[in-house]
């Protein structure tokens, strides 16, 4: 067992650097409002640089430790200290090297960054890493983007070397041509029938650094621009995705952190250095050096940094993308999953529809509100089952059924086999959303590990008020928040994680932070459901208002057989939706055989059509890679 | 306590009762290769513990490790023709070395993941039969190149845990696969099932005393047994189905005694053929039943192995009545134990 | 009279103190800088250069070393930003008018839009209300005023008519600038280039476009400065070698077109392609692209017409006279032009057209320098025609003062018989690939009745051949020139720029053939494509030629390519037998650039590369052929 | 240089300065001898207007390429004038302008108010006419009758006695329109351009033209046919042609080739007028103020005056102008 992600790894090897780093603690970025190219162009510079220059300040002359491949990256970037950098490459190289495609991607940035700064020696010695060292492919996307990119960039950077010069007894050409038959097979999938690791909190620096360094160093001219058009799509997705910078909606994967505090993700590093509207996590999210280094060749296309800075209308973006592969106790290898993500200035309606997508890390729904500073604010309103299986960790791993929920703990995940989890998609969920609306039904069986469902109640909304009417009414900024739930409840304190330090594997300790802490509402019924409406505060004369207005609604449901919902939204829409079936709006059902790849506002893309229409006001770009064109437009 | 950083060679403790073993594996007629990881089970992508994993190799002082330092290997086989040539079924891939682990080359290609076995058509060495999550491969020049050979498997459910080649009879393959077992007799052009199960077929053995015998053993449909080499199939009674089954080892010499690892019931013996079966899991590690993930036993000397999840690696001489940790595999996880004649060149 | 030059800014900026390093070094490597990321850097530090030459030393301890330039470029470092707002104030007491000081006027209220103390903004602003602008009366002009205008009006949106020196609101100046540049691009993206192949002008295009592409507002007017930028460059990339620019020119002075390299366009060679040195002082004017320069990325497809030549390639293109207002039955006949680019040497032309009254040059024959400083690395013949008509068909002016207004103005050598800069009613030139006809045919009474032919001091072995022929070796170049009438040869004396006072001898001669029917033929060849000169020289001897001059100048010849050419005065020429037909020309047409008449709508391609530049749709497309 | 729209009553016989107010006498003048585009502007250029004292003063905006000014004959605060950046208008008598054109119309060459329309206002360019019927707010191409190719116009002057009749010199000759520019026909041909057109401020009937290569020309039928003085040379170009308003004899023609050619006896006979002005002649324009007195701009030089109709010259101030307009200004009601 393996392969739970921890970025953690990567944060951990720039030695704490004691002084502060100014975006981070600083205040609130002030949106951009002067959109003109050299503006924008200074500002995304000064960023990539603070962070080049926190790296550059964490070297401690009399502690090597402080002086590691994302120094090593920054100074070559700033083109410093080569010297330097070189002896301590030739140091650095002259033990057993680790940790993968988390290795490699770093290695090919220093060996890239370096190719004219570094001396012979220093070359060499990460060449020859690339011999002695063998590093794993991993499971996941993510591994193989940056496994692929990384080995298709060092075959590049040495285009003729035999077979026994390389780890995987390959030579550089057979290196090259898998690498980048890979990386052509990953882009063809993400392009036709979505992106697998969707919406990724953390995960988009594992997608847009490999992207950003094929766009920067790929010579061949189809990896560089296949590089550069993919890295385009993240970030448009990322944009189209972001309230105030702030990633909103359904994850493929994410973290009991990220689900809670929505801004505490990598995600924001990617914010803030390219749109500049969010403060960046603490050490850059870890891998923003990696981009940072590179960021240089890179430029946001205007388009896409508008779509992430302009909220000025609502909008309504739906999307397909796929599930993690399921190898085994599945009909299809890859799931479709129907993103919808409803976008208003004050708060934000994500969901999937529901089912499994990830055996660990997924989050299907919430509703999230803006908040003039999200830093420790846990903004999101939204409820699970808690289901942990082996057969669903099998379906996904190649693994024997009866280790893995054992080790999850130790891997970083103490809280998937927990009845109090908060993170995890579950086969029991069914989930609809109409605009701000949501309707999440529950039919877990009885001998389900944990036949329950739970709601979270953040310690920052005001106001929770549990109505006679069945609704708990609460506010969250400048949000009006509704949640019902469809079965008997009671309220727990949210105990929290704290991780206890450890040679082996990860060790955790729950806390208990009480009534300032949040708040779990626990409804312990298979059959079962929860409704969640929200609305502006600005739509209403008061808090009394908006309650009277979901009061007024009409509202029928029934638990069994199934649950099954009928009632008015408060956007006036009649909705009927029965778990297990496809849901009905105003009479109609909803079809999910004609979603498509991306439609909304401002993305639109057929399925299958490998082709992305980016639109923000008279702008557009277009990905199109059936043609390998890159096409940017001004509608007169 | 953990392994010692960058060690290949991992040192014996001065305990007694090792030097019986040790003694034994010198006069070995089979060398003896395990694929197993020091790193307490809880690889986390892009860790770094400092450990050596991999494929090791039994010696007289105790495992060495042999080639890449790979914490992800599964499986290992041999070309019974050249022992030098191996082939190990790892997470990104299938490695093969030519000259008994000096160099090693990744074979297969990124439409090739996660192999969980392979085998070698004894009949026809060069035909590589390697089992994936979503179906075969198959290679007829040593791994050098793979075709999907998949005719007959079902679209989905073909995740394949385990791949034997007959001995006796070239171009006979029989699959363990999440649907079932599935037969080929000629050589992977097409297949056809002949066990239907709804969870993952574990492990298949050919008995090495009649080539027609075959146990196979299950997630949720218990040990089976095949008496017509591999063509039809019935439950053997005397083991639980309600849990998974890892691993099943004849002792190739007694052909009465069996042995069966699993995680919920730990060792299982047998010392009538499999007419019954008893837990042999006194002595082993962890609280209440230990998790056991493989058992083997040694060809050359009946010693039975016991690979205990996490927690090293065990051996009994006594059929599993009493067990001895084996020095230096504390830790570890041992994925798969192979023997290998040690005739061979 | 007026709006001839650009002022030499350059020597108002020769003051600075620290060095010019790329001005000085060796010339730069000529091999292509695939990397992508090592060709950004190097061109930032090209950037840097000019930067850091201009901001050092200027305003301390003088101000008055401030100009708007080293405003800008300090401004942009984020240097003396106190002393910046200052000068702006103390500069803004006494604006300048016309499209040169608007635009670097321009260029400061951007850069230091939020770095400027509100007292100097609002000096800015002043100025633009108090100080009437004129407009100019050239396509640069235009571009420069309009531009101005366009983005002064975008920073200064919903003000009053009385706000602005025009009298009309931001609203209305808005509009008015856009329109016109919507369209001079419509016309140039659909019939060609006014001051076309420039060598000077480019910086007052590609100043102008960097600045709508850097800080239009209206994402159109954005777009469409960044498409021409591109354009611009694209054009400049297919006509240099070596990064020296080729070929006949709409305006030049006598600098560069004895001394190619001698232009600001070596300026956007060295600073985009980095090929070759800048001239000094950057050309004054690239100080203004340099504090942007860093918003722009040159497409690679661009950089590798310019840098990575897969062989020899023959470019025609189409462009525009400069407006005729009267003596004419067109407005702006249409220029075919002609480049024929090779490793060695390059062939220019036009088909001998009276594209501009003072400033054109027809063609030439120029070869590769390995350092091109001071090197006069061409060859070609013209009329040196002086014709009050000639003035007032394009400007607004009597007869007789023009030409003394012209040397006035600062170009003396308008209104001398040796001069090598224009061209004349009474050219016509036909090239096929390195063979360049020109036959002359003046009208008798014509001020300077006589052809100049050009022999450069860097000429060596130049040999008057008794078949007629004077052959002679430029670089690796072997050169054939045959005057088709008797000559006697004098000194060539220069006037730097025209404007110089003092003609110079720098050595070089003119062929001067004092008929008025006449005619030149040069062929060029490679020296490598011959075993010794003498090969060469057998080559061309042997090659049939009949001419005749009267009635009007005939020539027929086969050429060194094995092309039976057949040229009259005034007629079409013919090729093999075909009449080459100007009318099916296109736009751009050859290897790396394509467009159709009419079409707004520019292909450029290298290798698998190709960018599309459209118009029509205001898109631009980047494509990568897939292996 | 015109004389418009003026109440010729008031000038007829060069009564007493004293006894009626005295017409305006307004000159644009450029004074900037090395002015290039983008160069620097260090004297005040554009018009001027000679005071009481006879000094001149600038009045206006400070442009070097001013080529004719045109008023309202109904409030002279109301001043257009032509120039390279087309057509300026001020309604406050010169302290704001306003650039009435657009960027397609460049390079005015003239401009003059139909007096009996004075809303009206046409605007002789490079390339054809323009007419403005809204105080030149706006701005409209009239050229239905002129050619496609020869329009280049470089005077246009206005019948003061008939509401849209406008004479306009061309590249390709005199054209006419009765109609206020709807329609034009060609009343004179040339083979270059007609440099000047004036009406007779003694006779409205009368007109003068000043031509390139067509020497002068006068009509007696209000432009309609036109005859070449035989007296004067055609082999080089006129540049313009005076009336005296003080004398009705008297005309004045100025010439870069011949200097000043002066008639006094209604261009039956002409003589050059040259003595005491400098040597190359290169005479820009002459023009007449109200007394009589005659002036002549020389290029590169300065501005001469004569009280003796040309037998001999001082020079005036504005030392290094060049003058592209004389104008009589009658006092505005206002």
């Amino acid at each position: 067992m393996k392969r739970f992600l921890a970025l953690s790894l990567l944060c951990g090897l720039s030695v704490g650097p004691s002084f502060a780093q100014p975006a981070t603690t600083g205040p609130m970025p002030v949106p951009p409002t002067d959109f003109a190219t050299d503006a924008r162009r200074s500002a995304y510079l000064a960023r990539a640089n603070e962070v080049l220059q926190w790296y550059v300040d964490s070297v401690k002359p009399d502690n090597p430790a402080t002086f590691q491949s994302a120094q090593i990256a920054a100074k070559l970037a700033r083109r410093e200290d080569a010297a330097a950098v070189s002896a301590r490459i030739v140091e650095l190289m002259s033990v057993p090297q680790s940790q993968d495609m988390f290795w490699m991607f770093p290695w090919t940035a220093v060996s890239y960054l370096g190719r004219d700064q570094l001396t012979p020696a220093a070359k060499a010695a990460i060449r020859g890493q690339w011999k002695t060292y063998f590093p794993m492919r991993g499971d996941t996307e993510n591994h193989w983007a940056m496994y692929y990119a990384s080995l298709y960039l060092m075959s590049e950077l040495y285009p003729d070397d035999p077979a026994d010069s390389w780890f995987n007894g390959k030579s550089s050409a057979e290196n090259r041509a898998e690498a980048k038959a890979y990386l052509v097979h990953w882009m063809d999938l993400a392009t036709t029938i979505g992106q697998g690791e969707f919406n990724p909190t953390h995960y988009i620096g594992e997608y847009a650094i490999p992207m950003l360094y094929l766009a920067t160093w790929a010579k061949d001219p189809e990896m560089k621009i296949r590089g550069h058009m993919k890295l385009d799509w993240l970030l448009a997705d990322l944009a189209e995705n972001t309230l105030n910078g702030v990633l909103r909606g359904p994850n493929a994967r994410t973290d009991d952190t990220s689900v809670l505090q929505r801004w505490l993700a990598l995600s924001s590093y990617f914010s803030w250095q390219c749109f500049g509207n969010t403060p960046p996590p603490a050490s850059y999210g870890g891998f923003g050096v990696w981009f940072a280094v590179a960021a240089a060749n890179y430029e946001v296309p205007e388009v896409i940094f508008r779509l992430a800075n302009d909220r000025s209308e609502d909008f309504l973006q739906r999307d397909l993308k796929r599930s993690r592969r399921k190898w085994r106790y599945s009909d299809e290898l890859m799931t479709p999953v129907y993103k919808t993500n409803y976008m208003r200035r004050d708060y934000a309606v994500g969901s999937y529809q529901g089912g499994m997508t990830d055996p660990i890390q997924a989050h299907v729904w919430d509703v999230t509100w803006a908040v003039p500073d999200p830093r420790g604010v846990h903004n999101t309103m939204f409820s699970v089952h808690p289901y942990a299986s082996a057969q669903a960790m099998q379906m996904y791993f190649t693994e024997l059924p009866d280790h893995m929920l054992a080790l999850l703990s130790s891997q970083g995940k103490p809280s998937y086999d927990v009845p109090d989890k908060i993170l995890g998609c579950s086969p029991y969920e069914r989930v609809f959303q109409d605009l701000d609306t949501v309707i999440a039904l529950y039919d877990i069986p009885a001998d389900d590990r944990y036949p329950r469902v739970n709601g979270f109640f953040s310690k920052d909304l005001t106001d929770v008020t549990p109505d006679a009417s069945g609704w708990i009414f609460a506010r969250g900024g400048n949000t009006y928040l509704a949640y019902r739930p469809l079965a008997p409840y009671h309220w727990e304190h949210l105990l929290g994680y704290k991780q206890l330090p450890s040679k082996v594997g990860y060790k955790w300790e729950r806390i208990d932070r009480g009534e300032k802490g949040d708040k779990l509402l626990v409804s312990p019924h298979g059959k079962n459901g929860t409704i969640v409406q929200a609305a502006s505060v600005g739509e209403f004369k008061d808090f009394a208002a908006f309650q009277a207005a979901i009061r007024a609604l009409p509202l029928e449901f029934k638990l069994a057989p199934v649950p099954t919902v009928k009632m008015r939204t408060l956007r006036g829409k009649e909705i009927a939706f029965t778990y297990g079936q496809a849901p009905k709006v105003d009479g109609k059902k909803i079809d999910y055989a004609k979603w498509q790849l991306f439609e909304g506002p401002h993305l639109n893309a057929a399925k299958g059509s490998r082709k992305l229409t980016i639109t923000q006001g008279r702008l557009e770009r277009v990905l199109d890679f059936n043609t390998l064109t890159i096409t940017d437009r001004v509608t007169p | 306590m953990r392994p010692p950083r960058i060690l290949p060679l991992l040192r014996v403790g001065a305990l007694a009762g090792l030097l019986g073993l040790l003694t034994a594996a010198t006069a070995a007629t089979h060398d003896l290769y395990l694929c197993a990881a020091f790193n307490n089970g809880s690889r986390v992508m892009g860790s770094n513990d400092g450990s050596s994993n991999g494929l090791f190799k039994r010696t007289a002082d105790g495992f060495r490790h042999v080639g890449i330092n790979y914490p992800l290997a599964i499986s290992a086989t041999f070309d019974p023709r050249d022992a030098k040539v191996i082939y190990v079924a790892c997470l990104s891939g299938v490695l093969r070395t030519l000259d008994g682990g000096t160099t090693w080359r990744l074979v297969t290609g990124w439409d090739e993941t996660e192999p969980k076995s392979i085998a070698v058509d004894s009949q026809a060495p060069d035909h590589v039969f390697t089992g994936l999550p979503d179906g075969i491969v198959v290679s007829r020049d040593r791994g050098q190149s793979w075709q999907r050979r998949e005719r007959g498997l079902p679209e989905r459910g073909k995740y394949t845990q385990v791949v034997r080649a007959d001995r006796a009879r070239g171009g006979r393959v029989l699959i363990g696969c999440e649907s079932g077992i599935y037969l080929t007799e000629n050589g992977a052009d097409s297949w056809r099932r002949v066990l239907a199960t709804k969870e993952t077929v574990n492990d298949i053995q050919q008995s090495p005393h009649d080539p027609r015998r075959w146990i196979a053993v299950t997630q949720s449909a218990g040990a089976l047994e095949s008496r017509d080499g591999g063509a039809t199939w019935k439950i053997i009674p005397g083991l639980p189905a309600d849990k998974a089954l890892y691993n099943v080892a004849f002792d190739a010499r007694d052909p009465q005694r069996l042995a069966l690892a699993s995680w919920s019931h730990g060792l299982l013996v047998s010392e009538d053929g499999g007419a019954t079966w008893t837990a042999r899991n006194a002595g082993l590690p962890g609280e209440g039943i230990p998790r056991a993930w493989r058992t083997a036993i040694d060809p050359d000397n009946g010693e039975i192995y016991a690979a205990i999840f996490g927690q090293g690696l065990y051996t009994s001489g006594d059929a599993g009545r009493t067990w001895r940790a084996v020095p230096a595999m504390e830790g570890a996880s041992v994925q798969t134990f192979t023997f290998v004649p040690s005739s061979q060149p | 009279m007026k709006r001839l030059m650009l002022p030499h800014l350059a020597l108002l900026t020769a003051a600075c103190a620290v060095a010019q390093p790329s001005v000085e070094a060796p010339p730069p490597s000529r091999a292509p800088v695939p990397d992508a990321a090592l060709r950004r850097e190097a061109y930032h530090r090209r950037v840097d250069e000019v930067l850091h030459w201009r901001a050092s030393g200027a305003g301390r301890p003088d101000p008055a070393t401030m100009d708007m330039a080293a405003i800008a470029i300090k401004l942009t470092l984020r240097e003396d930003l106190d002393l910046c707002s200052a000068r702006v104030i103390e500069m803004m007491k006494d604006p300048g008018t016309g499209p040169f000081w608007m635009f670097p006027t321009v260029c400061v209220a951007y850069v230091g839009r939020d770095l400027l103390t509100p007292g100097a903004r609002a000096a800015i602003r002043n100025a633009w209300r108090t100080t009437r602008q004129l407009r100019g009366d050239t396509e640069n002009h235009w571009a420069m005023y309009y531009t101005s205008l366009y983005l002064m009006a975008e920073l200064y949106p919903n003000e009053p008519a009385e706000t602005w020196y025009s009298g009309k609101s931001s609203e209305e100046n808005l509009a008015e600038a856009r329109d016109y540049l919507v369209h001079w691009i419509d016309l140039t993206t659909s019939r060609g280039q006014g001051e076309y192949n420039p060598t000077h002008y480019i910086g007052e295009y590609a100043i102008p476009m960097l600045f709508l592409a850097t800080w239009a507002k209206d994402p159109t007017m954005k777009q469409r400065g960044h498409m021409m930028l591109d354009w611009l460059f694209a054009e400049l990339a297919a006509n240099t070698l070596d990064g020296v620019l080729r070929g006949p020119a709409s305006r030049t002075d006598e600098g560069s077109v004895i001394e190619r390299w001698n232009s600001l366009a070596s300026y956007f060679s060295w600073l985009l392609f980095g090929n070759t040195p800048p001239i000094g002082g950057y050309g004054g004017w690239g100080l203004y692209f340099a504090p942007l320069a860093k918003n722009y990325e040159l497409p690679e497809v661009i950089y590798r017409i310019a840098t990575d030549r897969g062989g020899d390639f023959v470019q025609r293109d189409r462009a525009r006279t400069r407006r005729f207002w009267r003596y004419s039955d067109e407005l702006s006949p249409a220029v075919y032009k002609t480049n024929y680019l090779r490793r060695d040497y390059a062939v220019g032309s036009t088909q001998g057209i009276m594209n501009d009254a003072i400033q054109g040059h027809a063609w030439d024959v120029t070869w590769a320098e390995a350092d091109p400083r001071g090197k006069h690395a061409t060859m070609f013949s013209l009329h040196p025609m002086s014709s009050e008509r000639a003035m007032q068909s394009q400007f607004v002016t009597y007869p007789e003062p023009m030409i003394k207004g012209v040397t006035f103005e600062g170009k003396p050598s308008y209104d001398s018989p040796d001069k090598v800069v224009g061209v004349s009613y009474y050219e016509r030139v036909f090239q096929d690939l390195d063979t360049v006809i020109a036959l002359y045919d003046l009208a008798p009474g014509v001020r300077f009745p006589h052809i100049n032919g050009f022999f450069s001091k860097d000429l060596v072995n130049v040999t008057e051949d008794k078949s007629g022929w004077i052959f002679a070796r430029g670089g690796n170049a072997y050169l054939a020139y045959r005057p088709l009438a008797p000559y006697h040869w004098m000194k060539y004396l220069h006037r730097n720029g025209g404007w110089a006072k003092a003609a110079e001898d720098l050595g070089g001669r003119l062929l001067v053939s004092p008929h008025l029917k006449n005619g030149t033929i040069v062929q060029a060849a490679s020296v490598g494509e011959f075993k010794d000169f003498a090969a060469f020289q057998a080559a061309i001897r042997a090659l049939p030629l009949e001419f005749k001059l009267e009635p009007v100048p005939i020539v027929k010849m086969r050429t060194l390519r094995g092309k039976e050419i057949a040229f009259t005065y005034g007629q079409a020429p013919k090729v093999d037998g075909k009449t080459i037909d100007y009318a099916k020309w296109k736009l751009f047409e050859g290897p790396y650039l394509n467009a159709e008449v009419g079409g707004h709508k520019l292909t450029i391609t290298h290798g698998r590369l190709e960018r599309t530049l459209d118009f029509n749709t205001l898109t631009i497309t980047d494509r990568v052929r897939a292996n | 240089m015109r004389l418009r729209s003026l109440s010729l009553g008031l000038l007829a016989g060069a009564v007493s300065l004293a006894a009626a107010p005295a017409p305006d006498f307004i000159i644009i003048a450029n004074i900037n001898r090395n002015y290039v585009i983008g160069s620097k502007i260090v004297t005040l250029n554009g018009l001027y207007q000679r005071d009481a004292a006879g000094a001149w003063r600038h009045f206006g905006s400070n442009d070097t390429s001013l080529s004719a000014v045109a008023f309202d004959p109904r409030d002279h605060n109301v001043i257009y004038t032509a120039a390279l950046n087309g057509l300026w208008r001020s309604l406050d008598g010169g302290q704001s302008w306003r650039m009435c054109n657009d960027w397609s119309l460049t390079e005015a060459r003239d401009v003059a108010v139909d007096p009996n329309a004075p809303d009206t206002v046409y605007l002789a360019v490079t390339d054809g006419v323009a007419v403005s019927t809204d105080r030149a707010q706006t701005l409209v191409r009239r050229e239905n009758g002129l050619p496609g190719r020869g329009k280049y116009t470089q005077a246009i002057e206005i019948d003061r006695t008939r509401a849209g009749r406008v004479l306009a010199g061309c590249e390709t000759g005199i054209y006419l329109t009765e109609d206020a520019a709807q329609h034009w026909r060609r009343v004179f041909a040339a083979t270059d351009t007609v440099n000047d057109l004036q009406q007779s401020p003694h006779d409205p009937r009368v007109w003068l033209a000043a031509t390139q290569s067509a020497g002068a020309l006068i009509s007696r039928d209000g432009g309609v046919t036109w005859a070449a003085f035989p007296g004067v040379p055609a082999e080089h170009a006129l540049y313009n042609i005076t009336f005296d308003p003080a004398n009705p004899q008297r005309l004045a023609i100025g010439s870069w080739a011949h200097g000043v050619l002066t008639s006094e006896d209604s261009g039956a006979t002409w003589v050059a007028r040259n003595a005491g002005l400098p040597g190359a002649h290169r005479v820009w324009r002459v023009g007449a103020d109200a007394a009589g007195r005659l002036y002549a701009s020389v290029f590169g030089e300065t501005l001469y005056v004569s009280d003796d109709f040309g037998r001999t010259w001082q020079p005036d101030a504005l030392a290094g102008s060049l003058v592209n307009q004389f104008l009589l200004l009658p006092k505005a009601a206002n």
